[in-house]
């Protein structure tokens, strides 16, 4: 059983390079804009699965924190608001990180409840929405293109389009 | 036992004075009398700072300045020696005398253009004298590179198709050697003596390379300056007779070709040094390759039925000669060959400006069609025959000199088969000068082409040819100045 | 404000394009001032901040407050600030150009354009700014996107070839975002600096995920700045595009990438391992030699003054790439002054060319017949870019060649030191043929030439918002051919912490 | 061009099949994407330095803000480019091969339209709700900007463009998208001016009454904020353009 | 299993779930870009997108697969789909 979930789990790094290859190839070959296009997006999907499964943590749950340890956390933090000077403490915080290699958590007291390997790695997901909308808006860039093409060529086949521009009526 | 190098800046103000020049000539551009007169006193000024300099050179001591270190170790700089004031001196005089006559021809001929004429011929001539004066080859490169390139709208003045194919011709073979030869071997030498391409009296690679690599610098050095008109080299020189006879006669028979020779002159002697070279034993092989050129050129001469190309192709044999005695690295051969820069200048030029004038006058080219012309225009003539005497290095002219001394340079190597090679070019040279002069002068009355009223050239044009055809018989009086100064380079490069 | 210069050189253009779009809704004429105002902002910043990094050495502004890793750097050095101040300055002048021209070739939508230039020049910025490989990914598609509007709103064929770029521009963004991914699964970190620290703490350099990273990022950069044989969307793209965009993107895109390119395999993988593990040297540099020969001996072949500049991008490519994989420092001098030197020199040229499309209406290169005599002044200018590009002293080219072959030489690449020579030469063949044009007017050998030069002969120079950024990037490029010391000894200065010195790189 | 194009791909995929063999185990926590410390002090420390319990959003506005930003502008870009490439501006000559007309003529159908009454309410709600609650549910002002975007984009393809239009004007789409990009980027610039880094947020608590770490919290929902508007801006920019062939008259 | 936390647990059993995703992910794609009707392949696309949002609720990425659903499934499809009806339909390959 173990052993299955292995393989299915790296699974996801076989079907993200088959989708991959889907993708590009439908990219290269494909005759119809809309076609590539659709290639195209299926392409940068593709990568977006490589950076969501590199980011899974056997046994990790989603990156948000429970009401109740936001909650201590939170009263916590404000209680200290409350006695030290603000400016002060933002500084020390950023202090601490500055010194650099050790875990910076322990600068922290009460942070230790925060187990890292209880939650999946969030970074991965804050790459993959930037790149999610990147994808959308190259998309939406590709097609106003291959509307105009469409509104100039009356065809979206790349054949047709380089047949007449051979054609040389430019 | 040499006085220290004096600092000045004249040498950069000599080569810079024509560049100046150009901007009045270009503003001027409407009033031609003016425009034509700056050139005069750009001339003027020139000659004047470079034999200002004559006493200090004369004196065995030698002139510097650094313009700008434009990569560590390698900067602008300037160095007036012996033997670039000889090559300068010649240059900037027959400016003055070039400027004159092309007054004379541009105006005979009511040519188009005539204020961008004279700016880049202005350039040019900063360019030619820049070479002479560099202190390191990547100045020389610069200042060769600057040349070709403003001689180009010289080369197509008259902007018609052969103008064209001509200037093509030309700058194909200038840039394609200078970059493809000239640059990568420049580099070669950067890395292998870490910077300071400086001239050295007995050179800076000795030591530095092998003999194969110094077998290949020298050969793409030597076909690298392809100004020098080494064959098989040498076909831009013909091509670029299309030019108005003013830039072919200061040109074409002296500043550019002269660049090209004097090129291979210092990167002989101050790149390899004469004794490296003859350690090598690579003299022999150049020699051979210059030869080769005098001997093939002058047979070539032979053939040609336009004046101009005939005297193309005996510049051409001309040009190696002043190669071969640079290459037989004896101490006469080389006096002879820097002698020969000077002396040939002279002569050659006298033999464009008449070449010019009769076209000028006439309309001709060709000599089949110039039978009789002598009786017409008898001052341009006689010009003509002085400048041949010269060429051919007869008694009476300039030339006679030089060529004693190379042959004279041959004789004391030993190498016989050279000398040879002189005595028969020089029979060659008689062959195609002769047979033109004896034509204008001594053919039947009924055979001649000409009209009466056929009248000598613009005055201008005749006082320059006569001018240049006295100094050249005047040097055979008095080849002092030259001689001393190519005695004094020899002995130095050869470390004497 | 003078600590924040290194945000402003980016914030400058990027601030003023959305105030184009705003203020463009409603006063179309006050588009003009503040895009030179914001790029004027952005050309003074990178001026103050290439002399911070020249006095004080690495400029670290750290975004958000967050030190690296966990925030995105700014870590500016030499090499970053000159390209930096290069772009901007490219910018700067071609915005000048585009005063007179975006009436013309995109009169409906003036701010729009304006808003997408300086966007592009935004994400041109940006990727040469940050130190985070990740950011990088989103400037690049930024510029990217703007790109493919930019060219789309050309000719038709320009369309075509904006939807060939925008596929062959996302593979290669994608590889590099893979390649980023595949660094990141193997070090956690995405700043660049750091990414070398554990590559090297680690001792990752043997890993094949590494390798495959490395592989994908220099395909995907590559396929960005047109290296032969990933160069197919280039030429129609500049050449169709409006000549605004030409101008914009010709000289600026295929830098940038180089830029990265070099950036990646000095700083984020090890010189080490770039140059002495992988030793690919010789493959790379023979392709570039293919590249090369390629690119200029294409251009011969060209008809089309902006066709036959664009070959000449792929040539120059060919030198830089090249240049960087002699791996020795003359090479690496060679290629980042080449960098800088071709920007301008590729600038100057497609400056010429716009404004001679701009002059007659023609995009052949027989369109320059004549030239001398009506624009005396603009063919100044492409004489100096010419120059340069051909490589005479003492333009700017001159001494980026003279490097590249130094550094040839050195490291015994011959076949690269002839391609440069031929590629020089065969670009002299293609100036001096313009120049042939432009002195001699329509060929001889068509006889009633002076009729037709006559005919349409009435035009003279440029007006001046064309003319002065032609004559701005001639001087430009003769400046920084003069002051060759000083960039040079800036690259060098950057160049140390890698030991090029050492014997292991030849 | 076929062959060439499997063989560049089928290379592709062998070399990343390759790599992947290097790949740390599936989910394996001590990776070193997981376990490196960039990732552990995003998930340990988000609350304690920004006060947010949903480290993606925390990462994403505050650490991260600067890609964020970009991000944004990568949208407001795209919208740009569309406008650019295909909006054509009145008295042109139309081309006619461009289909000027809907497929199907439109008839009011009073199930959908209904439908669509409701829902678009009830849609936007949601819209804010996710914008809003980004700092502890997932969400944001991507999402939510989306989702705005979408309830126009279902309003325009329910009726016709028009009827959308006439809540957002062409215009007006122009002004949001500026407005979501300035208020941004002008958090980031009042940053600088207080004295800080762009987009240091900490240094706000001079001008909020807060101290700095909730000063992060807040200013972390202005920005999503502005993205949010930028993103409903273009999103329905980019689709009234698409769908109406850059004419702005009528859609699909 | 008790150690593991609610949300954990569920990813951890998904995994025939996973697998079904997976194949039908691929199949989604391939269709998408085999059927010549380009209305269908984008409706198909949409699919394809919603497929993989679900996948990345399963791997614990829940901003992402929003977001996915959000853009991908919804304005992506929208976007194709207004492109296919104002050009051609009709696809040749």
């Amino acid at each position: 059983m173990e052993l299955l979930k292995a393989i299915v789990g790296g699974m996801n790094y076989w079907i993200f390079i088959i989708l991959m290859m889907i993708g590009l190839y439908a990219m290269i070959t494909k005759n119809n804009l809309v076609k590539k296009l659709i290639g195209m997006s299926i392409f940068q999907t593709s990568i977006l699965l490589f950076f969501i499964s590199l980011a899974v943590k056997e046994g990790a749950t989603i990156p948000i924190l429970h009401h109740d340890q936001a909650h201590a956390k939170q009263g916590d933090h404000g209680e200290g608001g409350k006695h030290s000077d603000p400016s002060h403490k933002g500084k020390e915080a950023a202090s601490a990180i500055e010194e650099g290699k050790e875990k910076p958590s322990v600068s922290h007291a009460g942070s230790s409840k925060i187990d890292p390997d209880r939650f999946t790695n969030p970074l991965p997901h804050v790459l993959m929405l930037t790149a999610i909308v990147v994808g959308v808006s190259t998309l939406g860039v590709a097609l106003s293109i291959t509307q105009k093409l469409y509104t100039e060529f009356g065809t979206i086949e790349e054949n047709e389009i380089l047949d007449q521009l051979k054609s040389g009526d430019d | 036992m040499t006085p220290p190098a004096i600092i000045s800046i004249t040498p950069v103000l000599a080569s810079l004075v024509s560049l100046l020049a150009v901007i009045p000539i270009i503003l001027l551009g409407r009033r031609s009398n003016l425009r034509e007169g700056t050139s005069f006193v750009a001339g003027i000024v020139k000659f004047g700072l470079i034999a200002s300099m004559l006493p200090t050179i004369m004196a065995g001591s030698t002139i510097e300045y650094t313009l700008w270190e434009i990569i560590p170790n390698l900067a602008i700089a300037f160095r007036v020696d012996a033997l670039g004031m000889i090559f300068g001196l010649v240059a900037s005089s027959l400016w003055i005398i070039t400027t004159l006559y092309s007054i004379g021809y541009m105006r005979g001929l009511k040519e188009h253009a005539q204020t961008r004429f004279f700016s880049y011929f202005a350039v040019s001539l900063a360019a030619t004298v820049g070479v002479a004066f560099a202190a390191n080859l990547f100045t020389l490169f610069l200042f060769y590179e600057m040349l070709s390139l403003a001689t180009y709208p010289l080369v197509t003045h008259h902007q018609d198709k052969e103008a064209r194919s001509g200037g093509r011709t030309y700058l194909t073979y200038l840039l394609t050697a200078s970059i493809l030869f000239v640059l990568p071997s420049l580099i070669y030498i950067f890395i292998k003596t870490g910077g300071g391409l400086d001239f050295v009296a007995g050179g800076f690679l000795e030591g530095r390379i092998g003999g194969t690599e110094a077998l290949v610098l020298l050969l793409l050095l030597t076909f690298g300056f392809a100004k020098a008109g080494i064959m098989p080299l040498h076909s831009w020189l013909p091509a670029a007779m299309v030019a108005p006879t003013p830039v072919s006669a200061l040109l074409h028979a002296v500043a550019v070709v002269k660049v090209g020779v004097f090129c291979i002159l210092r990167v002989y002697s101050g790149v390899f040094g004469i004794e490296f070279l003859s350690d090598l034993n690579l003299g022999v092989i150049v020699t051979w390759i210059a030869a080769f050129t005098v001997v093939v050129s002058s047979l070539i001469a032979l053939t040609q039925d336009n004046l101009k190309r005939r005297l193309a192709f005996s510049t051409i044999g001309q040009l190696s000669y002043i190669v071969l005695g640079m290459a037989l690295l004896t101490p006469k051969g080389v006096t002879g060959s820097m002698m020969h820069i000077a002396m040939h200048a002279w002569g050659k030029i006298t033999l464009f400006f008449c070449a010019g004038a009769i076209f000028q006058a006439t309309g001709k080219k060709y000599i089949s069609e110039m039978v009789g012309i002598g009786k017409r225009m008898p001052v341009t003539m006689a010009a003509f025959f002085i400048g041949s005497l010269s060429v051919i290095g007869i008694p009476l002219a300039g030339g006679f000199w030089s060529k004693i001394y190379l042959l004279w340079g041959t004789v004391e190597d030993g190498q016989y088969a050279m000398l040879a090679v002189l005595l028969i070019s020089s029979l060659l040279n008689a062959a195609y000068f002769f047979p033109i002069a004896f034509r204008a002068f001594f053919c039947k009355p009924e055979d001649s082409l000409f009209e009466a009223k056929v009248e000598e050239a613009h005055p201008c044009a005749v006082v320059a040819l006569s001018l240049t055809a006295v100094v050249t018989m005047f040097l055979f009086i008095y080849p002092e100045p030259f001689f001393a100064l190519a005695d004094a380079a020899a002995q130095h490069l050869m470390n004497l | 404000m003078i600590d924040q210069a290194p945000a402003i050189v980016l914030l400058a253009p990027f601030l003023t394009a959305v105030l184009v779009v705003l203020v463009g809704m409603k006063y179309e004429r006050a588009c003009f001032p503040l895009v030179l105002l914001g790029l004027s902002f952005s050309v003074a910043a990178a001026v103050q901040t290439i002399l911070q990094v020249v006095e004080a050495g690495t400029l670290r502004y750290y975004m958000g407050g967050w030190p690296p890793p966990f925030g995105i750097e700014f870590r500016i050095d030499g090499l970053n600030a000159l390209v930096a101040l290069t772009v901007s300055t490219v910018a700067l002048i071609s915005a000048v150009y585009s005063k007179n021209r975006v009436p013309e070739e995109n009169g409906d939508k003036i701010s729009i354009y304006y808003t997408l230039l300086l966007l592009v020049v935004t994400g041109l910025l940006g990727m040469v700014l940050t130190g985070d490989a990740f950011n990088l990914y989103v400037l690049l598609e930024v510029s990217a996107l703007t790109s493919y509007a930019l060219i789309a709103m050309g000719t038709r064929r320009a369309t075509v070839a904006a939807f060939k770029y925008a596929i062959i521009g996302t593979i290669g963004a994608s590889f590099y975002l893979l390649g980023v991914g595949y660094l990141y699964i193997k070090t956690g970190s995405l700043n660049m600096f750091d990414i070398h620290e554990v590559l090297v703490a680690e001792d990752l350099h043997r890993s094949t995920t590494v390798l495959v990273a490395f592989i994908l990022i220099t395909v995907g950069v590559w396929i960005k700045m047109a290296f032969f044989p990933l160069h197919a969307w280039l030429p129609n793209s500049y050449t169709f595009a409006p000549t605004t965009t030409s101008c914009l993107l010709g000289p600026l895109v295929t830098k940038v990438m180089v830029y990265v390119m070099i950036r990646m395999m000095l700083t984020v993988f090890d010189p080490v391992y770039t140059f002495v593990q992988l030793n690919w040297g010789d493959i790379v540099v023979w392709m570039a030699v293919i590249a090369i020969l390629v690119g200029s001996l294409s251009a011969l072949a060209q008809t089309d003054l902006r066709r036959m500049l664009a070959f000449l991008i792929v040539a120059e490519v060919g030198y830089m790439v090249g240049g960087v994989w002699l791996a020795n420092t003359a090479g690496l001098v060679g290629a980042i002054y080449h960098l800088i030197a071709d920007v301008f020199m590729t600038l100057c040229v497609f400056l010429f060319a716009g404004i001679v499309f701009a002059k007659t209406g023609k995009r052949e290169i027989t369109a320059t017949h004549g030239l001398f005599a009506k624009m005396p002044l603009t063919m100044a200018g492409l004489a100096v870019g010419a120059l340069s590009l051909i490589g005479i002293p003492p333009t700017a080219g001159f001494f980026s060649k003279w490097y590249l072959i130094q550094g040839g030489m050195a490291s015994g690449h011959w076949g690269y030191v002839v391609a440069l020579l031929i590629s020089s030469l065969a670009m002299a063949v293609l100036f001096f043929r313009i120049f042939e044009y432009a002195l001699f007017g329509v060929k001889p050998a068509e006889g009633h030439g002076d009729h037709h030069a006559g005919d349409q002969g009435k035009f003279s120079e440029a007006s001046a918002s064309i003319l002065l950024p032609l004559m701005g990037t001639a001087s430009l490029v003769l400046l920084i051919g003069i002051f060759n010391q000083s960039i040079v000894s800036i690259i060098t200065d950057f160049l140390v912490q890698f030991n090029l010195a050492d014997p292991m790189f030849r | 061009m076929k062959a060439l194009g499997f063989i560049a791909v089928l290379g592709t995929g062998l070399l990343l099949l390759a790599a992947s063999r290097d790949f740390p185990n599936w989910g394996d926590p001590d990776s070193p994407a997981s376990s490196y410390r960039l990732s552990r002090h995003f998930i340990t420390e988000t609350i304690n330095e920004t006060a947010v319990p949903n480290m993606v959003t925390a990462v994403l506005a505050d650490y991260r803000g600067y890609d964020t930003l970009f991000e944004a502008v990568v949208i407001f870009t795209a919208g740009i480019a569309v406008i650019g490439i295909l909006r054509r501006y009145g008295s042109r000559n139309s081309i006619p091969s461009a289909r000027e007309t809907p497929l199907t003529p439109k008839k009011p159908d009073l199930i959908v339209e209904s439908t669509v009454r409701l829902l678009i309410p009830i849609i936007q709600i949601f819209a804010l709700y996710v914008i809003a609650h980004g700092h502890h549910s997932p969400g944001g002002g991507f999402q939510g900007g989306v989702i705005f975007g979408a309830s126009f984009i279902l309003l325009a393809l329910a009726r016709d463009l028009k009827a959308a239009q006439n809540w957002v004007a062409e215009k007006r789409t122009l002004i949001l998208a500026c407005c979501g990009i300035l208020i941004y980027a002008g958090i980031g610039v009042l940053c600088q001016f207080l004295g800080d880094n762009f987009l240091d947020y900490q240094i706000l608590h001079r001008i909020l009454p807060t101290d700095p770490v909730m000063a992060r919290y807040h200013s972390i929902l202005v920005v999503e904020i502005g993205v949010a508007f930028t993103v409903t801006a273009i999103m329905f920019s980019i689709y009234s353009n698409l769908s109406s062939n850059g004419k702005m008259k009528e859609g699909i | 299993m008790e150690a593991q936390g609610p949300e954990g647990e569920i990813v951890s059993q998904l995994w025939i779930f996973d697998l079904i995703l997976l194949i039908f992910l691929v199949l989604t794609a391939v269709i998408s870009l085999k059927v010549r009707d380009l209305l269908s392949a984008a409706m198909i696309f949409g699919v394809y997108s919603f497929l993989i949002c679900l996948l990345w609720t399963g791997m614990a990425a829940v901003d992402v697969a929003f977001t996915e659903a959000a853009v991908g499934a919804g304005v992506s499809a929208v976007f194709l789909i207004s492109t296919v009806l104002r050009t051609s339909r009709r696809s040749s390959d």
